[in-house]
């Protein structure tokens, strides 16, 4: 079938098409980014997007309710960043019944409800980081690894990924924490790395797997007069992060590409609702930035992403 | 009166005794109890009184001491477990669930049911037969009894007490804010009570109310029990003379005042909750007394005036200046202050210490700045203590902690304190000893000749009759008859308020 | 006849119309929020629809199940704030359960019997210690929750599908039932508990309880006893909802439901329920559950952004109990 | 001498060690949890050591400054659920006045007073409307939070490094001030609002209001104007509070502190407070911040997982309340 037919489909019914994303939280600058991307994407499209996230950050029970209202909105297609990869697929199973299809982006859903995922690998990313770590402190030290919140899926993953290489590969790196949980807030991560550099001063790297813990833990180095000293590595980025890697007080930061993700989330669905092929999977790659590549203007693209255009601020 | 010296022992207390953190409130008190008999139990403000029969009762533990009850020993553990051995009690502070009705509150705690669901049919028949027996079937049983009058609450916690078939009885200063008719209504039940055998012990300031009453008494003074014996063996004297231990010399001393100028004049005021208009016009150096039966509506003419209820209609003109919204702030400005009946409610903050109560109308004299001088205050609130004879451990004590009549005298003192030109009591004397209250008598003259003007409401005759100027007297919220005092005596009172004609 | 006898108490004899809106005042606060959203016109035609009534309905069948518990709670003059953690607790437990093996009965059963174990525990340290509510239950706020977390080794738990998951499900599987078998429960537990409040004993000893603690003492109530049960009860409630919690996500997740308990709470005093005790309804709280059931369902339709959808809940929040206020003191 | 005159009242003099007990009998719970952590082997060293005791104190500030606006509150009968919201807006506030160019003075006096209005708003709302605290701040909470992202455009707003940032700076630049100026800060606004509360009329007469607001009245206390200030005041620490979030931030991030409320009222009723009005003190607040941030401390310290941390805080806090419970039913 053809534009035109589309075309005349959009006539009949009186408007755009009306696509609802659903992002995990919305406070974050990487769910900026697939903000904009969407919004991109829509633009080029003509297609209208609605961009809302469960009202209190990472909260799986708010995001089915999320979705089953929009299901109630009778909106066209769904994007959605499923917070669980089975708490969402009831909802999910629901829009299908009501004929809505559904592309996932960022984190995984059982079953084979959606037409499309598309998704950073963030158990590579996890990976990345272990071996960045290692090679930082010349294969061996002392390290924390920080966690983000628990339950939380793909930082999970990431955690995973680090800690797994960092037992498999390199034994002499050794963990002197593992299980401590920064919590949502930035705050409660500066100060839990401000008590745990105050109990083990001689900690040689850090990992924390996403901006919120990364910038807390930042601030406690920074605090601490440690930035710089302690090898640190991060996820995703933000402008301060972008600053601190700058003055070497980040060692690197594991980056996603948000942007590509939340572009081709409402790509996909729109070219499934307007009938194309479409492909089921797509992986938006994981990349490292350090002080030596940050320059590099397909680095700095996702170091500093250009959103303006696409965003009021 | 029926006596009978041989009647069996119910109820024996042995060297009961009682400490409140610091304080010693019962010292090693021995009281004991026949069957049948009206037991009085008399003593100054703070004496321990209640401390005594909570004891017996449930409510408090004692740190020492033995009971018997029926020659089984008895310690009950709380009012239930006193309850359960025939013991029930009217507390001096009211004791209800404000939220809930009459009803509710008249049944709470025994209610009837079947399989836990209540049978609202039967308890609405015994509610309102109770009421019936205590003679004010007109309170409706589906108020919050939180919007009841404090006179109208105390007939409720009568009520409730004669639901439960008790072998003892205990009554608080059941009539502290009851009327003459009330009272005398009380007393018959009384009487019926203890033919049925129904042993009662009876605490009262009011003293020829007890003299009418008791058969027997035991005089407690500072936490030591000090005199007992039968009632017709001692006259009203002693009786104070062991109290206090000290004569009081006359109960209503007339102070000469003179009336003066025109202060407070009231023109058609009719306030929010009131049901008709009043005219009264007040001068410099004037007592005037308000009486009425239950729910007459004197309180509700004091809120008006003082601010606390809104005016609907006519004015408050004090000085011949007429303000047109009365808020409790200007009026305390304008020189005036009020006593609240409802001291645990309204009257007191409970939990704050005696000396911040004593002077929350009036910190002008110890603060600079809004800097309070706290060592300035506390001489000043000791000298009010000694003056008024509040039995405390320091101004520093919550007023939580004293006893009924001594936070009656903190919130009085509150008044006087406060220096204002315009007295607005509402039932100034509940719950005051004798001799305190002949001491507060002799005040009120005095203020009078210093040229200040009293508005006095009680529902106790005698002390109008004593000490006010002029008395107005209220029947279902309208004034009936404003006279002279002479004009009045406690015959055609009583008449007026109950018919609201004068003969 | 007998009111004609205090010449205070003269009650005015209502009109019929009178009757309607006072029967229809308690309802003023949900009726502006629905009002509200039907005449926004993005929204308005779907938004009125019964499929989306029942999706609220679905939605609200947890936050009601505790603030049935809470209405008791607070109308004693108590406060549960580790409600929301107790909800998480539960329905750990029974995803563990299920995943344990044991039947779903038995595993539901345990999640009910979890929350109504917290509960008893809040209860009986508030009374054995004479602790304020508010702290007992702050300390098991983070008791229940840390130990929700343990037993989920830190993870949400997988269970296996059963008929646990079709109580809350949008589409309930006999069709007849119209709605989710756990909206039905909700409407059951909310008349029995509306019965229990007014027509037994308990409910008395509760209002009592909560309006004068002293008088209820003093008049031969248990109280100790009685608020036990009222926080037993009120855990059981919140075992319950942890069932529907755990139904609808289909997994067990410790920390879903953070910050619950606000909410919970704000649905009882919506409702009219005073923290200072002996007020509350459970017709009141059910209808501060619905009301901001209502808000958050219409302005996620509406697709405004969380900020705006925030301002504008507080707004009608206050708004809303405002205007009951100004009808209360109307009267 | 006085109590000479008192008959009957027989007073026991208390011997010195039972002054000092005395003394000491409110710092019991921090005792207590001082001497836990002192007493672990892994961390006794590193945990009694100044500089910890530094980052604590630092740590400390901002729920500190919010405890102080809060106790305040809580003594007057009210609560103030839009605390932590309004931290957050005023941080946000203060990084957007920075980043437009507004120099940080100004941009610091803004913040404050943000917080401050917001307060006037909640008093101005429970006085004029005569609705419950409660419901007020809760609905401000929403409010409050929705401007401060809006504001954000639901960022981080980062601002350039000024002197603000160095109000919270563990290693504070002139050395001879020992600990971060926020510190001192802290110290100092507690040390004048226990003397507002002990000797000034405004501290009786908020006393008064939270005793019994109807006795208040009666005795000429201007009850609206007083709770105005007190929401106003308490605003205002919030305010500050907010400043030192992102003086230690850096960046205004309009999602900082979220259920932070519940720590400060917490820290509040731990050190006495009650929420039935007319009890609390700063000391007590104070005692409570540190209870509940050494706590924290200590246990992040021993590298316990998070739940087991959640567990024994919450038990830790019954537990200490509950020990002044008994000493004060001793007395
Ligand atoms: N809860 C309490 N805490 C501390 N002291 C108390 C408490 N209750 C009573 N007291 C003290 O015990 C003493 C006796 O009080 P009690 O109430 O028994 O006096 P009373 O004889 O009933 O006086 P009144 O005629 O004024 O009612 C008083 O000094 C009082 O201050
Ligand atoms: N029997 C009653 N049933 C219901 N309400 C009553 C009753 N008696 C009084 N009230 C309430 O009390 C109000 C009048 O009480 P108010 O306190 O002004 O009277 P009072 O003369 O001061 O009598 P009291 O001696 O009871 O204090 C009435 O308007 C009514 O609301
Ligand atoms: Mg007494
Ligand atoms: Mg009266």
């Amino acid at each position: 079938c053809g534009e035109k037919e589309d075309g005349d489909m959009q006539q009949e019914r009186g408007r755009r098409l009306l696509i609802a994303v659903i992002p995990k939280g919305t406070t974050h600058e990487f769910w900026k980014s697939i903000h904009a991307g969407a919004v991109k994407a829509s633009r080029e499209l003509g297609v209208e997007v609605i961009w809302k996230g469960p009202q209190k950050e990472d909260d799986r029970a708010q995001q089915i309710i999320v979705v089953e209202d929009f299901i109630n909105r009778g909106v066209d297609g769904i994007v959605l960043a499923p917070l669980d990869d089975r708490a969402l697929c009831r909802p999910v199973q629901d829009a299908v019944r009501e004929s809505i299809p559904v592309v996932i982006i960022d984190s995984g859903l059982q079953g084979e409800d959606y037409v499309s995922f598309v998704a950073t690998d963030n158990y590579k990313g996890g990976v990345l980081a272990a071996k960045k770590m290692e090679e930082l402190l010349g294969g061996k030290g002392k390290i924390f690894l920080i966690r983000y919140q628990e339950g939380s899926a793909s930082t999970t993953k990431r955690e995973n990924g680090f800690l797994d290489t960092l037992t498999a590969e390199f034994p002499n790196i050794s963990l002197l924490v593992q299980d401590q949980h920064t919590g949502a807030t930035t705050e409660s991560a500066f100060q839990l790395a401000e008590n745990l550099l105050g109990r083990f001063p001689e900690v040689d790297g850090i990992f924390c797997p996403n901006e919120s813990s990364t910038f807390g833990v930042l601030r406690a180095l920074q605090e601490s007069r440690l930035a710089g000293i302690v090898k640190f590595v991060g996820f995703d980025s933000s402008p301060k992060l972008v600053q601190a890697l700058q003055q070497g007080h980040i060692h690197a930061l594991v980056l996603q590409n948000p942007l590509k993700m939340g572009y081709l989330g409402v790509k996909q669905i729109v070219y499934h609702l307007r009938g194309h092929e479409i492909e089921t999977l797509i992986d938006t790659g994981v990349y490292l930035a350090t002080r030596e590549n940050m320059d590099d203007p397909d680095i700095k693209a996702l170091l500093e992403p250009d959103f303006s255009s696409y965003l009021d601020r | 009166m029926i006596q009978n010296p041989s009647l069996p022992l119910l109820l024996q207390m042995k060297n009961i005794r009682k400490n409140f953190g610091a304080t010693l409130a019962l010292d090693e008190v021995d009281f004991d109890l026949k069957k049948g008999e009206v037991h009085a139990l008399i003593g100054e403000n703070g004496a321990g009184k209640s401390t005594l029969v909570k004891i017996l009762s449930g409510a408090l533990r004692a740190d020492k001491g033995k009971m018997s009850l029926e020659n089984v020993s008895y310690s009950p553990s709380s009012p239930l477990d006193g309850r359960r051995r025939g013991v029930s009690m009217i507390y001096q502070e009211l004791n209800l669930a404000p939220h809930l009705t009459v009803e509710e509150n008249i049944m709470l705690g025994k209610e009837l049911h079947s399989w836990g669901f209540l049978r609202q049919r039967e308890i609405r028949e015994k509610v309102r037969e109770a009421l019936e027996f205590v003679h004010h079937p007109e309170i409706s049983l589906d108020i919050p009894v939180g919007k009841l009058s404090i006179g109208a609450r105390q007939v409720v916690e009568i009520a409730r007490a004669l639901m439960s078939r008790a072998s003892v009885l205990i009554m608080d200063e059941p009539t502290s804010s009851l009327s003459q008719e009330d009272s005398d209504l009380l007393f018959q039940i009384i009487r019926r009570l203890k033919e049925q055998g129904v042993s009662i012990i009876y605490i009262s300031h009011f003293l020829e109310e007890v003299q009418e009453i008791a058969d027997r008494f035991t005089v407690l003074r500072d936490g030591k029990t000090v005199g007992s014996g039968e009632m017709k063996n001692v006259s009203l004297e002693e009786l104070i003379q062991m109290m206090v231990g000290q004569k009081v010399d006359e109960m209503f001393p007339r102070i000469e005042h003179e009336v003066g100028d025109l202060l407070l004049s009231l023109d058609k005021l009719k306030g929010k909750k009131m049901h008709a208009e009043v005219n009264l016009s007040l001068h410099r150096g004037e007592v005037v007394g308000l009486a009425g039966l239950i729910g007459a509506g004197r309180t509700e003419l004091m809120r008006t005036i003082f601010g606390l209820d809104a005016v609907v209609n006519g004015s408050v003109k004090v000085a011949s200046v007429s303000t047109p919204i009365g808020s409790p702030w200007l009026r305390i400005r304008q020189g005036m202050g009020y006593l609240s009946e409802d001291r645990q409610g309204e009257g007191l903050a409970l939990s704050c210490s005696l000396a911040d109560n004593l002077t929350l109308s009036h910190f002008n004299p110890y603060s600079r700045f809004g800097f309070l001088g706290l060592k300035k205050r506390r001489e000043a609130i000791q000298g009010w203590i000694q003056r008024m004879k509040i039995k405390a451990r320091d101004s520093d004590q919550a007023v939580l902690s004293l006893s009924g009549g001594n936070q009656q005298k903190v919130a009085l003192a509150r008044l006087l304190h406060q220096e204002a030109d315009i007295l607005l009591l509402d039932e100034p004397t509940r719950g005051i000893d004798v001799a305190s209250k002949s001491q507060i008598y002799e005040w009120i003259g005095q203020l009078a000749s210093l040229g200040k003007t009293i508005l006095f409401v009680s529902s106790y005759f005698p002390e109008l009759l004593g000490i006010c100027d002029r008395i107005a007297i209220f029947h279902r919220g309208r004034l009936v008859d404003i006279r002279d005092y002479s004009d009045w005596t406690a015959q055609n009172m009583m008449a007026a308020a109950t018919t609201g004609r004068v003969v | 006849m007998i009111k004609k006898n205090i010449p205070g108490l003269q009650i005015r004899e209502k009109t019929r119309i009178q009757h309607l809106i006072s029967w229809l005042a308690p309802f003023l606060g949900l009726i502006l929020v629905l009002v509200i959203f039907s005449l926004m016109p993005e929204v308005q035609d779907r938004f009125l629809r019964i499929s989306n009534f029942k999706s609220v309905a679905t939605q609200s069948v947890i936050v009601a199940l505790g603030a049935l518990g809470m209405t008791l709670i607070i109308i004693s003059g108590g406060i549960d704030l580790s409600a929301a953690s107790n909800i998480a607790l539960s329905s750990v437990i029974v995803a563990f359960a299920i995943n344990a093996g044991i039947p779903p009965v038995f595993a539901v059963l345990c999640g009910v019997l979890t929350g109504g174990f917290v509960g008893f525990v809040n209860g009986s340290l508030i009374t054995s210690l004479r602790l304020v509510p508010f702290i007992v239950t702050l300390g098991m706020l983070g008791i229940a929750r840390g130990i929700a977390k343990w037993t989920a080794g830190n993870q949400k738990i997988d269970a296996p599908l059963s008929w646990v998951n079709e109580l809350m499900a949008r589409h309930p599987s006999p069709s007849w039932l119209l709605m989710a078998p756990g909206v039905w429960l909700m409407i059951l537990l909310a008349v029995v508990m509306a019965v229990v409040l007014r027509y037994t004993v308990f409910g008395r000893h509760v209002f009592a309880i909560g309006s004068n603690e002293a008088t209820a003492r003093l008049c031969g109530i248990r109280t100790n006893r009685t608020k036990i049960i009222v926080y037993s009860v009120s855990g059981l409630f919140c075992g319950l909802s942890g069932v529907m919690q755990f139904s609808r996500l289909t997994v067990g997740d410790p920390t879903v439901a953070i910050g619950l308990e606000l909410d919970i709470i704000a649905a009882v005093v919506i409702g009219g329920g005073s923290l200072r005790g002996g007020e509350g309804s459970i017709l009141g709280s059910m209808i501060g559950v619905f009301i901001m059931a209502f808000l958050r369902n219409g302005s996620t339709m509406m697709g405004w952004p969380n900020y705006i959808q925030e301002i504008i809940i507080g707004a009608i929040i206050i708004v809303a109990v405002g205007l009951d206020q100004l009808r209360h003191r109307r009267e």
